[in-house]
């Protein structure tokens, strides 16, 4: 039976719960395309628990959390994009490239699920945190009928909410690996039933993501056609994630696909892809009215600041831009929908731009505008910035337009490890 | 016919469906994402199953395990109840009763218990917010969903399925009733809670009240989910569109293109329509759908006198 | 199955409503307890109907009609309650003694 | 075939009894809630078995609905979830069940020593269809009664819920604003 039942599921993809470090935006989206792997949004639906990219040395052992959420038969892999990592033991680390990675995860699965390899054992002891019987004078563990710390659980308080009733509190952490939420992003919420009461941003457990082709820019010359396919691939792989996150999964995978080599000459395919985005009716039915941004706070903040009316963008001053005649396009609405609409039209724009600009290069001068933003030689990067504006404009929003309003941002929660690493080094 | 005939006739054919469903899905999504070659679609329904079936079931801290090992069972019953209502061909009526619309409603109005507990039960953060919104979003769509389906019934004079059917001899209610299937299937996504309107089990939940179930448990949820939409599937065709009526073909067999033309439809609407918000889908269901759905009530009452 | 077999059936549901709505505290679990009672009501009324009105479709309204005052005191039950938490921040009725506002 | 009703009336009977019983039993506000409904749709059934299929068919399509808002209101206002905190929510206990007991042996007896008329519907008879032209004719005062009743309820549930009223927030107390002098 067992026999029979691990032959039927080889022909089905693996479900791989894929736990991101820095430096792997791009891999992850070209994993999604590969028909033979399929990322799931929680581990209890995944086999194999794939650990990829780098992490701070402390990190590694925060997952095994995740681990053993992950049903027996589980197994895990580790994989760096850039290159093999010493600190994991052989028997669980792919080195080399995509193919490479999407064969030992069809391998690893087949073997654990016929048995050929025996399921890994939870890493943490499978005890109660605290003991759950026999306390207190209604065995409730507590003082009192309605106080005291049931089960070693501090009973919820209350909070005034938006219906004028005083109803409890829940406090929960949530990420940094939620399938809902951009990898690495951990908040701490207070909830009441959905609506989100208060929100804390906790220090990314993910290291530095480093924008390469960005960063050079600041230094030596870079052609500009490079810069803009850069720029368009990046908001088309925002596109497919977001629309993955917004159940739209089979087109969120088209747009990723349309991200891959990329050239000024798919134009027309990127529009046909952008006009069916439009037709879900997505900015009329999810995203109007959500999370809109006061203009005077996101200065720099590339798109963001830019659907906010603002015309914030650091090619205006390169001549190489205003060679070609370039203009930002600009919204005024400042909320959700309007930074969609105002990430789509760049991606058009970007690509007239890359086909325009022929062997023509950009020197930054110590400012290139990025995707998310202005980036500068000090070093923040604009992901930074844009996490800010969270607990402003996630307090009092239901869970799922909450969601929705991160993935409008961007968030890219790297950008604050790379200002608050000394602080959080400290404390 | 006999009553074990029945269920194993109402079982077979909602298995066979429900398979049937699972690769249209994955056609049509293979067809939004840009892949060509459908020839996988077939067989990868039972290769995902079998992965299910070789995993084991995940626990939480102090579940309800009563209760959540329950509610898939419950789902899938209901979706078996409500296929009996609909009479397959002309006189192949599973469970012959005179008020069969209700008993169809009754069993689909259950689905929101079933994903209540399944939400609940799991004692886990995003499940319960699952369960909440299943509330929320079944309580609005339900009392339009009650009235398009009960209009139905004013040209047959009669409560009973089959009799809604012979009624449509001359006509069909989606001519005579133009806003009723309409409203009916959207209201029907909501409460088969598929997409776009999968607010219970959506991804910005991590999967809502199945994100901590995994193995077998998934299988079923799964499974019944989608009994539930060829339930509603099923109705759509009897109640609006003549059911096994029609010329040159037989009866069972014109029931059943019906029933996966709208099948396709309502499969279709998910990869090709974005999931509302939840405050969007609320004011719909009570804004939009109530006040056409009453529109609709007059207008065949006054029709029918 | 007999009228009297319906009726027994009846009087346990009402009793065991009874029991609820008079020993618990938490005011929801009190309004189970009279929405067991209505349904012992509704049980004993449409046994009447079946066995002593000779099919007189008049039963079977006055069930409906029961039906109706559960609705009923489904709605007044939780606005009572959201505005008496709303004022007192109880649920139990130990903590209201006094009914003043 | 009566053979086979006979059995179901029971096992419904039952099942209604014991869930009712339960609902009163545990300490979950989620179980409390859908026992009661379980209790409803066994009642649902045995109105059914008895031909009444609409009577039967809408009481358990009406409860699903109810008993999901009850469960809510439930895990809003009470301070303790339940299950986190399993906890006594019963007072008077003794006396509650020597009233409870009471009423079902004082109906019980009633029930069986009364000479109630035996008076069958006669075969024949769709008692949906009966039940369908009294609402629509003799009846139909009632039944729009009962329609007019329920909407005066839901205004005035709505009144008595919405936060702000006449006299400003619901929360403040219900006198009047005292006028402020003005310079």
């Amino acid at each position: 039976m067992r026999d029979l039942l691990a032959r039927l599921a080889v022909g089905a993809p693996v479900p791989v719960f894929p736990v991101a470090g820095g430096g792997t935006r791009e891999a992850l989206a070209r994993l999604r395309l590969r028909p033979d792997v399929h990322l799931v949004d929680t581990p209890r639906h995944a086999i194999v628990l794939l650990v990829l990219g780098e992490f701070p040395p402390g990190e590694i052992a925060g997952l095994a959390a995740v681990h053993d959420m992950i049903p027996s038969p589980r197994v895990t892999v580790h994989w760096t994009p850039g290159g093999p990592r010493d600190d994991v033991p052989r028997s669980m680390r792919v080195d080399g490239d995509d193919t490479a990675l999407v064969a030992a995860l069809s391998r690893v699965a087949g073997e654990v699920l016929s048995g050929t390899r025996a399921s890994e054992p939870p890493i943490r002891p499978d005890v109660d945190p605290v003991e759950w019987r026999g306390i207190g004078p209604y065995g409730h563990g507590g003082k009192g009928m309605t106080g005291g710390t049931p089960f070693g659980r501090p009973l919820a308080e209350r909070a005034p909410d938006r219906d004028g009733l005083e109803l409890d509190q829940l406090s929960v952490t949530v990420g940094p690996w939620l399938g809902a939420l951009p990898p690495g992003l951990e908040l701490g919420i207070k909830l009441q039933g959905d609506v989100i009461q208060e929100v804390e941003i906790h220090p990314p457990a993910v290291t530095l993501e480093r924008p390469d082709g960005w960063v050079r820019a600041l230094e030596v010359p870079v052609p500009v056609a490079e810069l803009e396919l850069d720029r368009a691939r990046h908001h088309l792989v925002w596109l497919g994630e977001a629309l993955r996150v917004h159940d739209l999964p089979a087109l969120g995978q088209r747009t990723l696909r349309l991200a891959q080599g990329l050239t000024p000459g798919d134009r027309g395919e990127v529009e046909r892809v952008l006009a069916e985005v439009r037709r879900t009716g997505i900015y009329r039915l999810a995203l109007r009215g959500l999370g809109a941004v006061d203009p005077s706070q996101v200065g720099g903040l590339g798109p963001v600041a830019r659907a906010a009316g603002l015309e914030d963008d650091a090619r205006l001053d390169d001549p190489t831009y205003q060679e070609l005649g370039f203009r930002p396009v600009s919204h005024r609405g400042a909320d959700a929908a309007d930074r969609w609409r105002q990430r789509i039209a760049e991606i058009t724009q970007s690509l007239d731009l890359a086909g325009r600009a022929g062997d023509r290069t950009a020197f930054g001068d110590g400012v290139v505008e990025g995707p998310r933003g202005r980036i500068t030689s000090d070093g923040i990067l604009p992901g930074a910035v844009t996490v800010d504006l969270l607990p402003e404009l996630l307090t009092g929003l239901e869970w799922g337009d909450a969601v929705a309003v991160v993935w409008s941002l961007d968030v890219d929660p790297t950008g604050v490890a790379s200002r608050s690493s000394p602080e959080g080094a400290a404390a | 016919m006999s009553p074990a005939w029945a269920v194993a006739l109402v079982g077979v054919l909602l298995m066979v469906s429900v398979y049937l469903v699972a690769v249209m899905e994955t056609i049509f999504g293979l067809r939004v994402s840009g892949v060509r070659g459908y020839g996988r679609a077939w067989a990868l329904p039972m290769s995902r199953a079998a992965l299910l079936l070789s995993q084991r079931r995940s626990v939480t801290e102090r579940p309800d395990a009563q209760a959540w090992a329950l509610a898939p069972a419950l789902l899938g019953g209901l979706g078996a109840v409500a296929l009996t209502a609909i009479p397959l061909a002309a006189g192949v009526e599973v469970a012959d009763v005179d008020a069969g619309i209700v008993l169809f409603g009754a069993a689909l109005v259950q689905v929101m218990v079933a994903v209540f507990l399944h939400g609940w039960a799991a004692n886990s953060l995003f499940p319960v917010l699952g369960a909440f919104r299943m509330a929320a979003l079944a309580l609005s769509v339900s009392i339009p969903f009650s009235l398009v389906v009960i209009t139905t019934a004013l040209p047959a004079e009669s409560l009973s399925v089959g009799l809604i059917i012979s009624s449509q001899e001359s006509l069909w209610n989606v001519v005579r009733q133009p806003l009723g299937l309409p409203i009916y299937l959207i209201t029907g996504l909501g409460f088969s809670f598929w997409a776009p309107l999968q607010l219970p089990d959506a991804r910005d939940l991590s999967g809502g009240t199945s994100a901590e179930v995994s193995g077998a448990a998934l299988l079923v949820w799964r499974v019944a989910r989608a009994s539930i939409l060829v339930a509603v599937a099923a109705m759509g065709a009897a109640a609006f569109l003549g059911g096994y009526l029609g010329p040159w073909l037989p009866g069972w067999l014109w029931m059943a293109v019906k029933t996966f033309g709208l099948l396709a439809i309502l499969v279709w609407s998910g990869h090709r329509i974005a999931r509302p918000r939840m405050e969007t889908a609320v004011k719909l269901g009570w804004t939009v759908l109530l006040p056409l759905a009453l529109v609709d009530v007059f207008v065949s009452g006054a029709l029918t006198l | 199955m007999s009228l009297d077999a319906l009726l027994v059936v009846a009087a346990a549901l009402f009793g065991a409503g009874v029991y609820g709505a008079l020993s618990q505290q938490s005011f929801v679990m009190i309004m189970m307890g009279l929405e067991l009672m209505l349904n012992a009501t509704i049980l004993a009324v449409v046994a009447f109907w079946w066995g002593s009105t000779g099919g007189n479709p008049e039963g079977q309204l006055l069930a409906i009609v029961v039906m109706a005052v559960m609705a009923i005191e489904a709605a007044i039950g939780f606005a009572l309650v959201t505005n008496v938490y709303r004022v007192r921040k109880a649920d139990i009725t130990e903590k209201l003694r006094r009914l003043r506002g | 075939m009566s053979g086979i009703v006979d059995f179901l009336f029971w096992v419904f009977a039952v099942a209604a009894v014991v869930t009712g019983w339960l609902v009163f039993r545990t300490d979950s506000m989620v179980r409390a809630a859908y026992w009661l409904m379980a209790s409803f749709v066994a009642v649902g059934a045995i109105l059914v078995t008895l031909d009444a299929q609409f009577l039967g068919l809408i009481l358990i399509l009406m409860m699903a609905g109810e008993m999901t808002i009850m469960a809510i209101f439930m895990v809003m206002y009470m301070m303790n979830p339940a299950g986190l905190n399993p906890m006594t929510m019963v007072h008077q206990h003794r006396t509650a069940a020597v009233a409870g007991a009471g009423a079902f042996v004082a109906l019980a007896l009633v029930g069986l020593l009364a000479d109630f008329p035996d008076r069958p519907a006669p075969s024949g008879t769709d008692p949906t269809v009966d039940l369908g032209v009294e609402l629509l004719g003799e009846s139909m005062l009632v039944f729009e009664s009962a329609g007019v009743a329920l909407l005066a309820v839901m205004i005035g549930a709505i009144a008595l819920v919405s936060k702000r009223g006449r006299y400003g927030d619901a929360d403040e107390g219900s006198e009047e604003p005292i006028l402020e002098k003005t310079e």
